[in-house]
């Protein structure tokens, strides 16, 4: 077996859920400047919702993922309504911490409605794997990197062409003045927290696959995605991408060549490293996080 | 057309607990230039938020076309027909000029390609058709402040507020601004315009409004302000001595 | 400092310090008062599962396995015609949360004996130091060793587990039938995966067999680069040891990684649960797991002891709660039957005479095993009641 | 100063701080009782500390649990391991746990307020994971055992009622200095900076020293909480110091007023109710937790303490920039 190959693969495969969770990171701080501790909590209702479908129903796949799809729609309306709507918040570090407790209510709700069950769904092309120069590539690997190069390539055409993108653009640049032009606050918020939403289910629902799924799985996972974020430029979409693999290759090199039971630390030392030499991230020097 | 086409009544704003407007009162009418002097620190900026809702104002009344709008957001106002050209410009920097002027039309259509008005505006400021397609973020200050009015004039306002448009530009801009600005006057526009620069913009208005401190310190026809002792002496003088 | 500054600090110190002397003073009077009202009817038993948090799962399970035992003593009459009266609370994972809750159960509901520790090895451990300064019979439902060894340190804390020691005897009996002697071990970073890394570490050189180790998070979602990495050893088993959903994971990656057919794919004791095995779909056929004999109750042979027992308690179980009881309800059903049995015997709630009844009560047929406590003995299960189990896809059976 | 001189006497919050810590026990006098009244001084310790940055400053910081552990944790090898006197042990948690702080925030303190929340956060859990997998020094994920009673000068202090009283005795010896703090000089300016850095800036605050200074008590009190909560149950374990108690630990101060003397006092009340709450209704506190979090944050930013503080308030009440200017200028 090749270790190196399979530390490529295994970090490709987590790295592709961290790579949405960042996007998804990246579309919010751009729309409303927060930072959304929801967005781990997306993942986890996505894969829960497709599992539970899946579980009760037994639909055919694609409707399960339409399900989680529809539930990350939900979510992020949900978020709109409770973290801006609500109160009209405007100020960035409000929203922030107000998904904090958007985040906590999220978790309690799906332990108590899925009475702490966890849920997995089979594999979505098929459970027989690649064999790849002596190393093991998962299908549903390759589904999730397709997943995120779908995402980034249809999220840069949605931000270049359409009217709503360029709007989403515009209030990354200036977010009074897109007021000022007609559009309110909560729209930008709403359409922000719907895509990362929907990014976090697509995440879910492609995780499910590979791991277990319950009420506790999506808290770490937000962490770790916004430490991918950071990486590549908080907002920086490709950077976004890149950040994700590049944590979900470091976990999987440190599993593979040092000790699984620092994995964990990996991301948060690189968050730290980061913050503290290039807060903009690798791959971006517009943003000033500084004061 | 002599009707009030914004109409502000004892407008208070607060930056935190301090408050920097106390009471401020005044009117623009249709089809007039309407100006808003005032030296730094005056508050005028601080009235314009205030008026567009993009400040919580303390109390007091604002109307715009007859309909009370003081507790309006500000993208209600835009729905009603209020433009706004901000202080500094801002535009948006990483869109390219022709985006920047179709974010203009959002309160006109729901369709992205028709860019209603962008022959007009490109005939305003034909500065701005070779840079169609470059980011706003890399033309010079004179451009973006077109293009700032420009946007504005996308949504073909009822009434336009411009805040400073001279500030930070060369004298050779700042009249090719105001030309700009005459011609816009000349087409039937109604205008709420915030100077410092006094002597272009009593040239251009209909009628003026001094303040002070968070005050309206006198107001009357520009004509007869111009005379007046008091801007002399406060912003036409000194402008001439330094 | 100024003086008004220092007017402020003394002031309100001092108030507080004469208060609480107050208090003490008082309490020591009214404590008195207070055991005279105390209802002697009852027999008082308090719980900790973590029914929410990250064991949330096994919390659940056990929680209904000591609540059907309740049920079924005070449906009988109670012990010596005491009924139990059961506090449960919930301290969420936390062990600092568990040790107020404990000190409630103790001071507060005046409990006779605690039954269950928490869900967690940590919460367990950090209870025994509480319950044995009230001098109270503690039973705990959690797998570390430390709880109840060394017992002559613990002397009122018994647990309803397997040690591990006794789970890894049975397991390298196992191997050695198998001709195994080359092995990988993938321990979770938890107390549970932890202490086994422990034993593992100890006895598998010790009985001559080859061990390489990885241990894991929980929550790890790809497991390809440790089991490439311990393949590269060439083990003939790979053994993970966790309660952790992860171990579906673990599963699903084995079958994939493993090339070599006949190498044994394994879970230990923390993982019987139909529903993980389900979750891996084909890649959990084949797993065999070492197990209490719950699962495979009805495939055993009739003479066993404990056949009887599991049925009764399975039939039960599934009445009440419509759903299938795994090992964590078994193991919370047999600590509260051994609690009571111990205060029946004794015919006393008094702690070390109820300790003194369960070290000598000779054989307790459970659901987990048949305990045999002595003093040298507070976990009371040999490897009698381990039984290496299979999963078909379907259901557990006897692996051979 | 002489301007903010009391003329006439009212309620502060050492006072009602007092005033409670010496009534708590007289009331409720069980055992247990006590055990609650500790977890509510380790509480308001914790908060009081949290409020020097989260609530003066309005820099919002992850990782007071991660302090809160590096003090219980230091306290508990120091005495269990290292056989150092308990007493040493017990002063060397805040001194380490301010260390850290120091270190912690000298490099995420020029962070803008969102990202020095995130590197709090990272840096906490950081701690937590070291705390759980360092089993040679901290007894991993099992805990850390065998932590001696605490003694000083020879006379022990264990059993509900003496441990009750130190750690009331601490707890309001951190009201006090945290209420004088708020009236300094340079609590003052740490407010004003809160309130508005460009113009506390302006009128000479200096911003990184005065938030580095915040942050380094609100890790001193931590420490002082942890090594409370070490003596005490004698135990110490990684679970109580996680993600989810550093997000409690903002939760309380914000429900109680972030910023205001009382928001500690009433969110360490609301924190030691909820963990009665969470015995009863297993599950449901936390959804709870999570919607009164989000109603609050929104529509009273200024917590409990702030409503009730907006029905009375503070006399002579100025904007804090105008309280700044004096500050420095005098």
């Amino acid at each position: 077996m090749n270790l190196l190959l399979q530390v490529v693969f295994a970090g490709l495969s987590v790295g592709a859920v961290y790579a949405l969770v960042a996007v998804g990171f990246g579309v919010v701080a751009n729309g409303t400047g927060a930072v959304n501790f929801a967005q781990g909590e997306y993942v986890m209702v996505g894969g829960v919702v497709a599992g539970v479908v899946h579980e009760v129903w037994h639909p055919p796949l694609p409707v399960s993922v339409l399900c989680a799809v529809a539930a990350g729609v939900v979510a992020g309306l949900v978020t709109e309504l409770a973290v801006s709507r609500f109160s009209g918040a405007r100020s960035a570090e409000i929203i922030t911490i107000a998904t904090i407790g958007l985040a906590v209510a999220l978790k309690a709700a799906v332990l108590l409605l899925t009475d702490r069950k966890t849920y997995g769904l089979p594999h979505f092309l098929g459970e027989r794997p690649l064999r790849v120069g002596g190393a093991v590539a998962d299908t549903q690997t390759l589904w999730n990197l397709a997943v995120v190069f779908v995402v980034a390539v249809g999220l840069s055409l949605f931000f270049r062409r359409t009217r709503q993108g360029t709007i989403l653009r515009a209030a990354a640049d200036d977010p009074e003045v897109v007021t000022s032009l007609g559009v309110p606050f909560h729209s930008v918020a709403r359409w922000v927290f719907v895509i990362a939403a929907v990014l976090g289910a697509l995440g879910g629902a492609g995780l499910a696959p590979l791991s277990v799924m319950s009420y506790e799985s999506g808290t770490l996972l937000g962490l770790k995605g916004f430490a991918a974020a950071m990486l590549g430029g908080l907002g920086n979409l490709y950077g976004a991408v890149i950040g994700g693999l590049v944590i979900g290759l470091v976990e999987a090199a440190v599993a593979g060549y040092g000790s699984a039971a620092y994995g964990d630390a990996v991301a948060f030392v690189i968050l730290l490293i980061i913050l503290f030499t290039r807060p903009t991230g690798l791959f971006s020097q517009r943003k000033v996080v500084r004061v | 057309m002599t009707d009030s086409a914004l109409s502000v009544r004892d407008l208070r704003v607060a930056h935190g607990r301090l408050e920097v407007v106390h009471g401020v009162s005044f009117e623009a009418r249709g089809g007039q230039v309407t100006c808003l002097l005032g030296t730094n620190g005056a508050g005028k900026t601080t009235t314009i938020r205030g008026l567009l809702g993009l400040q919580t104002p303390r109390s007091g009344t604002v109307t715009v076309g007859g309909t009370d709008v003081s507790r309006h957001a500000p993208h209600r106002l835009a729905r009603l027909g209020v433009a706004h050209v901000p202080e500094g410009r801002r535009v948006f920097a990483n869109l390219s000029v022709r985006d920047n002027l179709r974010m203009g039309t959002l309160t006109r259509t729901r369709r992205w390609r028709e860019e209603p008005g962008l022959d007009h505006v490109l005939h305003t400021f034909p500065e701005l058709t070779p840079k169609l397609k470059d980011a706003a973020g890399v033309l010079s200050g004179g451009q973006q402040q077109m293009l700032a009015i420009g946007r504005a004039l996308m949504s073909r306002p009822t009434l336009l507020i411009l805040d400073e448009p001279s500030m930070g530009l060369s004298p050779k801009l700042v009249s090719r601004i105001y030309q700009a600005l005459a011609g816009l006057r000349d087409d039937g526009h109604t205008i709420l315009l915030v100077e410092q620069n006094a002597r272009l913009a009593l040239e251009l208005a209909d009628h003026a409004y001094v303040l002070e401190t968070g005050h309206i310190a006198e107001s009357g026809p520009a004509g007869e302000l111009i005379a007046s002792a008091r801007v002399q002496e406060i912003y036409l003088g000194s402008q001439e001595e330094s | 400092m100024t003086r008004r500054l220092r007017w402020r600090l003394t002031t309100p110190i001092a108030l507080t310090i004469t208060a609480a002397l107050a208090a003490g003073c008082s309490a020591g009077a009214d404590a008195g008062a207070d055991a005279g009202a105390e209802d002697s009817a009852a027999i008082k038993i308090g719980t900790l599962y973590s029914v929410t948090g990250p064991a949330a799962n096994v919390g659940d399970k056990m929680r209904k396995g000591t609540e059907l035992a309740v049920e079924q003593i005070n449906q009988r009459g109670g012990i010596d015609g005491r009924k139990i009266e059961w506090k449960f609370y919930d301290p969420a994972g936390d062990t600092s949360t568990a040790v107020t809750q404990t000190r409630k159960l103790l001071t507060d509901d005046k409990v006779d004996a605690i039954v269950g520790g928490g869900s967690s090895s940590g919460i367990a451990l950090a209870m025994g130091q509480l319950t044995a300064s009230a001098k109270k019979l503690f039973v705990a439902t959690e797998g570390a060793r430390a709880i109840v060894q060394p017992e002559t340190e613990h002397p009122l804390t018994f647990k309803a587990t397997f040690n591990d020691t006794v789970v890894m005897q049975k397991i390298i009996e196992f191997w050695k039938a198998k001709g195994v002697t080359n092995v990988a071990l993938l321990p979770d970073t938890s107390g549970f995966g932890q202490s086994a890394l422990e034993v593992a570490e100890k006895e598998l050189p010790a009985a001559g067999l080859k061990l390489a180790v990885a241990s894991f998070d929980p929550g790890t979602g790809d497991f390809t680069p440790l089991l490439t990495k311990l393949g590269a050893g060439k083990p003939q088993a790979y053994l993970a040891w966790t309660t952790d959903s992860s171990g579906v994971t673990f599963l699903k990656n084995a079958r994939t990684v493993v090339t070599d057919g006949a190498a044994l794919i394994q879970h230990s004791f923390g993982f019987v649960d139909d529903r993980y095995m389900k979750q891996a779909g084909d890649a959990g056929v084949g797993t065999v797991l070492s197990s209490p004999k719950l699962p495979v109750a009805d495939l055993l042979p009739d003479s066993d002891p404990q056949k009887k027992t599991i049925g009764e308690f399975a039939a039960a179980y599934e009445a009440k709660y419509h759903e299938q009881p795994n090992v964590y309800a078994g193991q919370a059903y047999d600590a509260l039957m051994l609690a009571a049995e111990a205060i029946g015997k004794a015919k006393s709630t008094d702690g070390p005479l109820a300790a003194k009844a369960l070290e000598t009560l000779g054989e307790h047929v459970g659901v987990t095993g048949v305990f045999r406590y002595s003093a040298q003995d507070h976990s009371g299960l040999g490897t009698d009641g381990v039984e290496m189990i299979k999963w078909d896809g379907e259901r557990f059976v006897l692996a051979g | 100063m002489a301007v903010s001189r009391i003329r006439r006497w009212r309620p502060t919050t050492p006072v009602i701080t007092a005033v409670l810590l010496a009534a708590m026990p007289l009331i409720f006098i069980s055992d247990f009782a006590r055990a609650i009244q500790l977890r509510f001084c380790v509480m308001l310790l914790l908060l009081t500390g949290l409020n020097f940055i989260n609530g003066y400053a309005r820099m919002s910081s992850l990782a007071q649990a991660g302090f809160y552990g590096l003090g219980a944790y230091t306290a508990g090898i120091l005495a269990a391991r290292l056989d150092v006197p308990p007493a040493l042990a017990f002063v060397a948690a805040p001194v380490l746990a301010t260390v850290a702080a120091l270190v912690i925030g000298a490099a995420s303190l020029r962070l803008r307020a969102t990202y020095f929340t995130m590197a709090t956060l990272g840096a906490g859990y950081i701690l937590y994971i070291l705390f759980g997998r360092m089993t040679g020094v901290t007894g991993g994920p099992n805990g850390l055992l065998g932590i001696p009673a605490l003694s000083v000068a020879g006379i022990e202090i264990s059993g509900p009622l003496p441990m009750y009283v130190l750690a009331a005795v601490l707890a309001l010896l951190g009201v006090v200095v945290a209420y004088n703090f708020e009236r300094s000089r340079a609590g003052r300016a740490l407010r004003a900076l809160g309130a508005s850095e460009p113009a506390a800036v302006a009128s000479g605050v200096r911003a990184f020293r005065l938030r580095l200074f915040a942050f380094a008590l609100s890790g001193c009190y931590a420490g002082v909480a942890g090594a409370l909560e070490t003596f005490d149950a004698t135990f110490v374990s990684p679970s109580s110091f996680g993600f989810l108690t550093a997000v409690l630990c903002v939760v309380g101060l914000t429900v109680g007023g972030a910023g205001r003397a009382a928001g500690p006092l009433i969110g360490a009340a609301l924190l030691t109710a909820l963990d009665e709450l969470g015995t009863e209704y297993a599950g449901y506190e936390m959804l709870i937790v999570g919607l009164v979090f989000l109603v609050v944050v929104q529509a009273f930013p200024g917590g409990v303490a702030g409503a009730a503080g907006a029905r009375w308030p503070r006399r002579g009440a100025r904007p804090a920039v105008a309280r700044a200017t004096e500050g420095s200028a005098s």
